[in-house]
């Protein structure tokens, strides 16, 4: 293995934690600050791709245009399934299990109101393109695209670390995660602050399937595929912990990525096996959020 | 005659969390059979203390000796089992079950009986019956087949110290049994609780803000400020204490 | 209580739709009970295969039947669960009293169901699913399958390269594949063929992304690292479009010749990349839209073209083609109920098919209870002509039905 | 879990062997024993679920772990050893299944709430993949085909009657451990885990023990499943095979014993029937749970079990039955 292709390797490894983490991370903001797990993250990112799709290829939009649209749009049907619906089980006994179903639901209902809408053929959507070359530096050769998606997921970290740490929405978001009553007490509408949340993370999401969706092939039932990846960073990470959830990504991006040269036959193990033996040893994942009960 | 060795002794008791002395070398011993309070503002480590008795907490320093025994470094359970019983500030119950199953599954696991899979809990004689003793004693017998949630706020206080008697403890812990109570209500705890050291031969220790309680049940008094001990002794003579007027009485009075 | 009195009406009710559906079945028909998968990643199949399996038998029916009996359709959503779809086959054959057993895309449905059909003594005709043990090590009397199997496309895949060897040649191999039975039944018959056909060949790396795998850009850049001359897929549907469009901007397919005989060349993938579908990619697949040039092929595409709205997927071919098998074995025994004489009639069944060039017609074989078709592969280039695809295959190259199926020594090396 | 007068639940078994040992009598197609008979393995295997989450408040994501392990014990066995390993062959996956969840559970009994969820989900998922790869052994993906039971259970209705049998022993054993002692305190450990300690109990060790019979008796479903279909595949080992045993016990009822039951039978049909008539499925099923969810957030037999006690004159006797007391 030379130089170059251990070089080559970290950023393809790169690209896989960026997707990774852009996904992730709105689940686990959602879980920091509302303790509410979303099991429908991956529609949200579905339904992204096909809002993204329309607007891009049919109607013939920019690529960037449609970015937002399907952003925005992901965001807003994440913000009515949670006023509409999730809220209403808030504090109820046995939440998490409630948490699951009503979110497995919205998976069920999203899949076939996608085919409804779209059929069931494969959508595709171009790359912008400014972005459709590659870049090739001293025997490395990465695609622009993907460059673009890294730096997209860089901007993301930064933007939310501004965020979380600058603002008062932010201070809010990460106050609420330790303390509801006491923020409440505050005069914080703590409501409005979990719709808000869910409609950011669900944005994300969105807007991650657009990106996503020139790379791959937008078909239905992606909600549930990319559910799990997502969760074992969201578990690694911390549940809850933003930054963690970075970590974790990054992890099991650089870790798949050399597991294929090395041993291709057992790749696919690795990323349940890096979570296995993470929780043997940690529980509550690498970075676990400051109360973690232990029984 | 041999002189009587206290039941419990704390010996040089602390505990921090981060650089907050929560117990700041605090030494004191209690006598069988004897009523003793712990008084304090808020804050004065009282339950922290507690917690630090029942296993709860793991103390930084010192000793917390029971009928001779340390009781640093063992887990609730042992503890519970030589004999230290606890009721908690706010009543620590199993709402969902019956009022005579929070007390039943207490005298089921006195008699090491929680693992049988096979009979009813109601086949179960000596232990309902036991129950059923402790629920008299308690005055909720008419209450047994309600479910815990629907007792009113002072009942469910009552079941909780039922729970931790029916664990037949030497000693039991009882954090503010009569916070949140009207003044008759606590009138009615107060009989209760002496009735209760008298029938069950316990030694008390007690955490208490209501006054009356504290000088009209307690034989000795322990008054316990930024998590050390201020001052201790029988009710009079804390009652006239400057130190403890200042600190902490003071304020009523005024 | 009440609830169990509410499942007892549920029972009841379904009690009374099955009386229902019998009572319609006094009416002389063939019930053909089919289990295409209608959501997910390989809906898409489902959806073209129900389409062309419905345009045969209206097209049948509107002929009058086949010996008089009109064809009834019904399929069922499989979920592409192996255990679902063996109760749902369990309902078709007790209560909806179907004829035939029929479709399936996923292989793992399809080894479920051939127990089924084996148990029940219920002719199984498999119209998509590739599985070769299927027609090999699993056959069972009552099966028989009307698409290619895995083993003879990678026989024609081997006879591709074997005469690319002479044009251009090649020394490296490396294979990508779905980490499950179907990518690795197509690497090891890919061997066994180039083996049998004496090519020689190193193989340099073989990568194992897991089904529906989103992300393949390690795997590109091991691939790279590895500079196979041809690299061989496995892939099928969403994936290939995945691999493909992840490959194209790091220069894989200039550097390595892209070779995918099985699934490859399927519509569905030419429709989704459109533009961005690189050109010399040598593909395949169970059934062309633009090959055989015959007046049956043109027809059949374009009648479903109006029919759906869309070109179709290989898979309709195969469901469309089943149907017909049905209708032409019922035709030879007179009635869709005698299942032994049906068998004997299906072996051997010889009848012109979409898929057909001219000069040949596609048959069952007798022994193996598999079709016996011509393979084409060819290589994409430029082609409008269906739309919304900008790229179709062209350049073909045709393989002789009767090399490709697999031999005595195959089945004696993958005895049970 | 309010215990119920232990009466009731001795009639609700009764009724229920009762009706479904009529199944083979009065059914009209073989279907509606097959139907009967998943409702039976997927009931047993909803019953023992609730014991660790309706019961203990262990939200398991990571019980068709369980489920595969007995399947694939019957099913492998009977693969290389032949038929006569049938039965073998399940007792043997239902030990591995008890030795599993032991170790198992020391590492993941550490952490409560949803960490336990996630880390169940986590070694759910590490054995579907080890299953679904160890191709050569377990046949992958493919599953494995022809497991008939031996002897005199090759007969579908016998073999309908050891299913029944097996299960209603099953329920039986559970409904009676729920009502004992053991019962109470694991309802206790999920009302009030703290409370268990001051009462001299382990948790983790009442934990660990509810989590190996809930993952025995998961086994046992599991090796009957592979007699009823005849094929075992290894999506029974995937978190969807979890999730569905968590819809059917919240559907009918966590609060109830039965509640599991009669959510799984209203699963099995409602997917059967839903799934003959459209392909959609899935929004019809994800509309129901939405509904079920918002508006009868204690299952159909805890709705139920509601109504029943707020009838008038049922209040009235319980009121006269406590003041009895």
């Amino acid at each position: 293995m030379d130089f170059s292709f251990i070089v080559v390797q970290l950023i393809s490894g790169l690209t896989m934690a960026t997707f990774l983490f852009l996904i992730a991370s709105g689940l686990t903001l959602i879980f920091g600050v509302g303790k509410v797990f979303n099991f429908a993250h991956g529609s949200f990112f579905m339904i992204g791709a096909y809002v993204g799709y329309q607007f891009s290829s049919v109607w013939g939009q920019n690529f960037w245009l449609s970015l937002l649209c399907g952003g925005l749009f992901a965001g807003l049907l994440g913000m009515v399934a949670e006023f509409f619906f999730l809220r209403r089980i808030y504090g109820r006994a046995d939440e998490g299990g409630f948490q699951i179903l009503l979110t497995y639901s919205f998976i069920l209902i999203l899949d076939d109101l996608v085919k409804l809408v779209w059929g069931t053929e494969y959508k595709s959507l171009a790359k912008p393109p400014a972005l459709s070359g590659a870049i090739s530096m001293g025997g490395i050769v990465v695609p622009t695209y993907n460059v673009a998606v890294i730096a997209i997921g860089l901007a993301v970290v930064v933007a939310a670390w501004w965020l979380l740490n600058n603002t008062r929405g932010g201070r809010i978001a990460r106050a609420s995660a330790l303390d509801r009553e006491m923020l409440s007490v505050l005069g914080v509408n703590v409501p409005m602050t979990m719709t808000l949340v869910f409609g950011i993370a669900t944005a994300l999401a969105g807007m991650t399937g657009v990106l996503a969706a020139p790379l791959r092939s937008v078909t239905p039932g992606a909600g549930i595929e990319v559910i799990i990846d997502s969760l074992i960073v969201v578990v690694l990470g911390g549940l809850g912990n933003f930054w963690g959830a970075w970590l974790a990504a990054l992890l099991i991006g650089e870790v798949n990525s050399f597991a294929i040269v090395l041993v291709p036959k057992w790749a696919t193990l690795f990323s349940y096996l890096v979570m296995a033996l993470t929780l043997i040893f940690k529980p509550e994942g690498l970075f676990a959020p400051r109360k973690v009960r232990r029984v | 005659m041999e002189p009587i060795a206290p039941i419990l002794e704390l010996k040089g008791l602390s505990k921090a969390f981060g650089g907050l002395k929560v117990t700041d070398d605090v030494s004191f011993k209690v006598m069988p059979r004897e009523i003793s309070v712990v008084i304090g503002p808020n804050g004065a480590g009282k339950t922290t203390l507690f917690n630090q008795i029942t296993g709860h907490l793991r103390p930084d320093s010192g000793r917390i000796l029971f009928k001779g025994q340390d009781l640093v470094g063992r887990t609730t359970q042992q503890i519970v089992a030589l004999g230290v019983g606890r009721a908690f500030q706010v009543a620590s119950l199993f709402l969902g079950e019956t009022v005579l199953d929070n007390i039943r599954v207490a005298c089921l696991s006195k008699l090491d009986q929680t693992r049988k899979p096979l009979r009813p809990v109601s086949d179960f004689k000596r232990a309902t019956k036991r129950a059923m003793e402790i629920l008299d004693s308690l005055g909720l017998a008419r209450y047994a087949a309600r479910q815990a949630h629907e007792l009113a706020h002072g009942d469910q206080k009552l079941l909780d110290i039922g729970i931790a008697l029916a664990l037949e403890p030497v000693l039991l812990l009882l954090d503010e049994p009569t916070s949140g109570m009207s003044p008759e209500e606590r009138h009615l705890t107060r009989e209760l609780v002496r009735k209760l050291w008298k029938d069950f031969n316990l030694t008390l220790i007690f955490i208490e803000h209501d006054m009356d309680t504290v000088f009209g049940l307690a034989q000795s008094v322990r008054v316990l400020q930024s998590g050390r001990l201020l001052a201790e002794g029988p009710p009079e003579e804390i009652r006239k204490n400057q130190d403890v007027i200042t600190a902490y009485l003071g304020e009523e009075v005024a | 209580m009440a609830s169990i009195r509410r499942i007892a009406s549920l029972c009841l009710l379904l009690l009374l739709t099955g009386m229902l559906t019998s009572a319609l079945a006094q009416e002389k028909v063939i019930k053909i009970g089919a289990l295409y998968p209608m959501t997910g990643r390989s809906g898409i199949y489902g959806m073209d295969s129900v389409a062309a399996a419905e345009m045969a038998a209206e097209e049948i029916n509107a002929k009058g039947g086949a010996a008089g009996y009109k064809i009834q359709f019904i399929n069922t959503d499989s979920k592409a669960k192996p255990d679902y779809s063996v109760t749902v086959a369990k309902r078709y054959i007790s209560d909806d009293k179907v004829n035939f057993l029929f479709g399936v895309v996923s292989s793992a449905v399809g080894l479920a169901l051939t127990e089924v059909s084996k148990q029940e003594k219920k002719i199984f005709i498999g119209t998509d699913h590739a599985a070769t043990e299927l027609t090999v090590q699993n056959l069972q009397p009552y099966y028989f399958r009307v698409s290619n199997n895995t083993f003879q496309s990678m026989a024609a895949g081997a006879l591709y390269l074997k005469e690319l060897a002479q044009t251009k040649p090649w020394k490296t191999i490396a294979y990508i594949g779905p980490d499950y039975a179907y990518g690795h039944a197509q690497i090891e018959e890919l061997k066994f063929n180039l083996d049998r056909f004496g090519v020689k060949y190193q193989m340099v790396g073989e990568f194992w992304p897991k089904l529906f795998e989103s992300d393949y850009t390690s795997y590109i850049t091991s691939i790279m690292q590895a500079k196979p001359d041809i690299l061989v897929s496995g892939f099928w549907g969403g994936d290939t479009v995945a691999f493909i469009k992840q490959a194209a901007p790091y220069g894989l397919f200039e550097k390595s010749l892209y070779f995918h005989p099985d699934a490859g060349g399927n519509y569905e993938l030419l429709s989704a990349m459109g533009d961005s579908l690189p050109l010399g990619l040598v593909l395949s697949a169970r059934h062309h839209n633009n090959w055989p040039d015959t007046a049956m092929n043109k027809d059949y595409v374009s009648k479903f073209h109006k029919k759906t709205g869309r070109y179709p997927t290989y898979a309709a071919e195969g469901a469309y083609v089943g149907v017909y098998a049905i209708a032409e074995a019922v035709k030879k025994v007179g009635n869709p109920d005698d299942t032994e004489a049906l068998v004997k009639a299906l072996e051997g069944l010889k009848f012109q098919q979409p898929e057909d060039p001219e000069g040949f017609t596609s048959y069952i074989d007798p022994a193996s209870h598999q079709i016996v078709q011509v393979q084409a592969i060819g290589v994409t280039v430029p082609n409008t002509a269906f739309p919304p695809a900008t790229r179709m295959l062209g350049q073909w190259k045709i393989y002789k039905a009767e090399d490709l199926l697999p031999p005595k020594e195959w089945a004696a090396k993958n005895k049970p | 879990m309010p215990s119920k007068p232990k009466t009731a639940n001795t009639w609700y078994l009764l009724i229920f062997l009762v009706l479904f040992s009529l199944v083979p009598v009065l059914k009209t197609t073989n279907y509606q024993m097959l139907l009967a008979a998943h409702v039976l393995v997927w009931g047993l295997f909803a019953v023992s679920f609730n014991m660790l989450f309706g019961v203990t408040g262990m939200l398991s994501f990571g019980q068709a772990l369980y489920y595969g392990m007995g399947a694939y014990g019957a099913g492998l066995c009977v693969k290389y050893l032949g038929q006569a390993w049938f039965f073998p062959g399940m007792a043997l996956g239902i030990v591995l299944a008890a030795v599993t969840a032991w170790l198992l559970g020391h590492l993941i009994i550490r952490v409560s709430g949803v960490f336990f969820t996630m880390l169940t989900l986590a070694f759910g998922q590490l054995g579907w993949q080890v299953m679904f790869k160890w191709y050569s052994f377990t046949g992958g993906d493919d599953g494995v085909q022809n497991i008939i039971p031996p002897g005199l259970f090759s007969n579908k209705v016998i073999y309908y009657y050891l299913v029944l049998a097996l299960v209603g022993a099953s329920i039986w054993f559970l409904g009676r451990l729920s009502a004992s002692p053991m019962g109470l305190i694991l309802r206790c450990v999920r009302q009030n885990p703290e409370r268990v300690r001051f009462l001299g109990r382990r948790v983790r060790r009442n934990q660990q023990r509810i989590y190996i019979i809930s993952s025995l008796f998961t086994a046992l479903a599991g090796g009957l499943m592979s007699g009823v279909d005849y094929s075992i595949h290894t999506d029974m080992f995937y978190w969807t095979t979890s999730g569905h045993v968590i819809l059917m016990s919240i559907l009918g009822g966590i609060g109830q014993f039965f509640g599991p039951l009669v959510g799984a039978a209203v699963i099995v049909t409602i997917e059967d029937v839903v799934g003959a008539f459209t392909e959609y499925w899935s929004l019809i099923i994800g509309t129901v749970m939405l509904v079920m969810v918002l508006g009868l957030p204690r299952g159909l037999m805890g709705e139920i079990s509601q109504l029943w006690t707020r009838l008038p004159g049922r209040q009235q006797a319980l009121t006269t039955r406590e003041e009895g007391n």
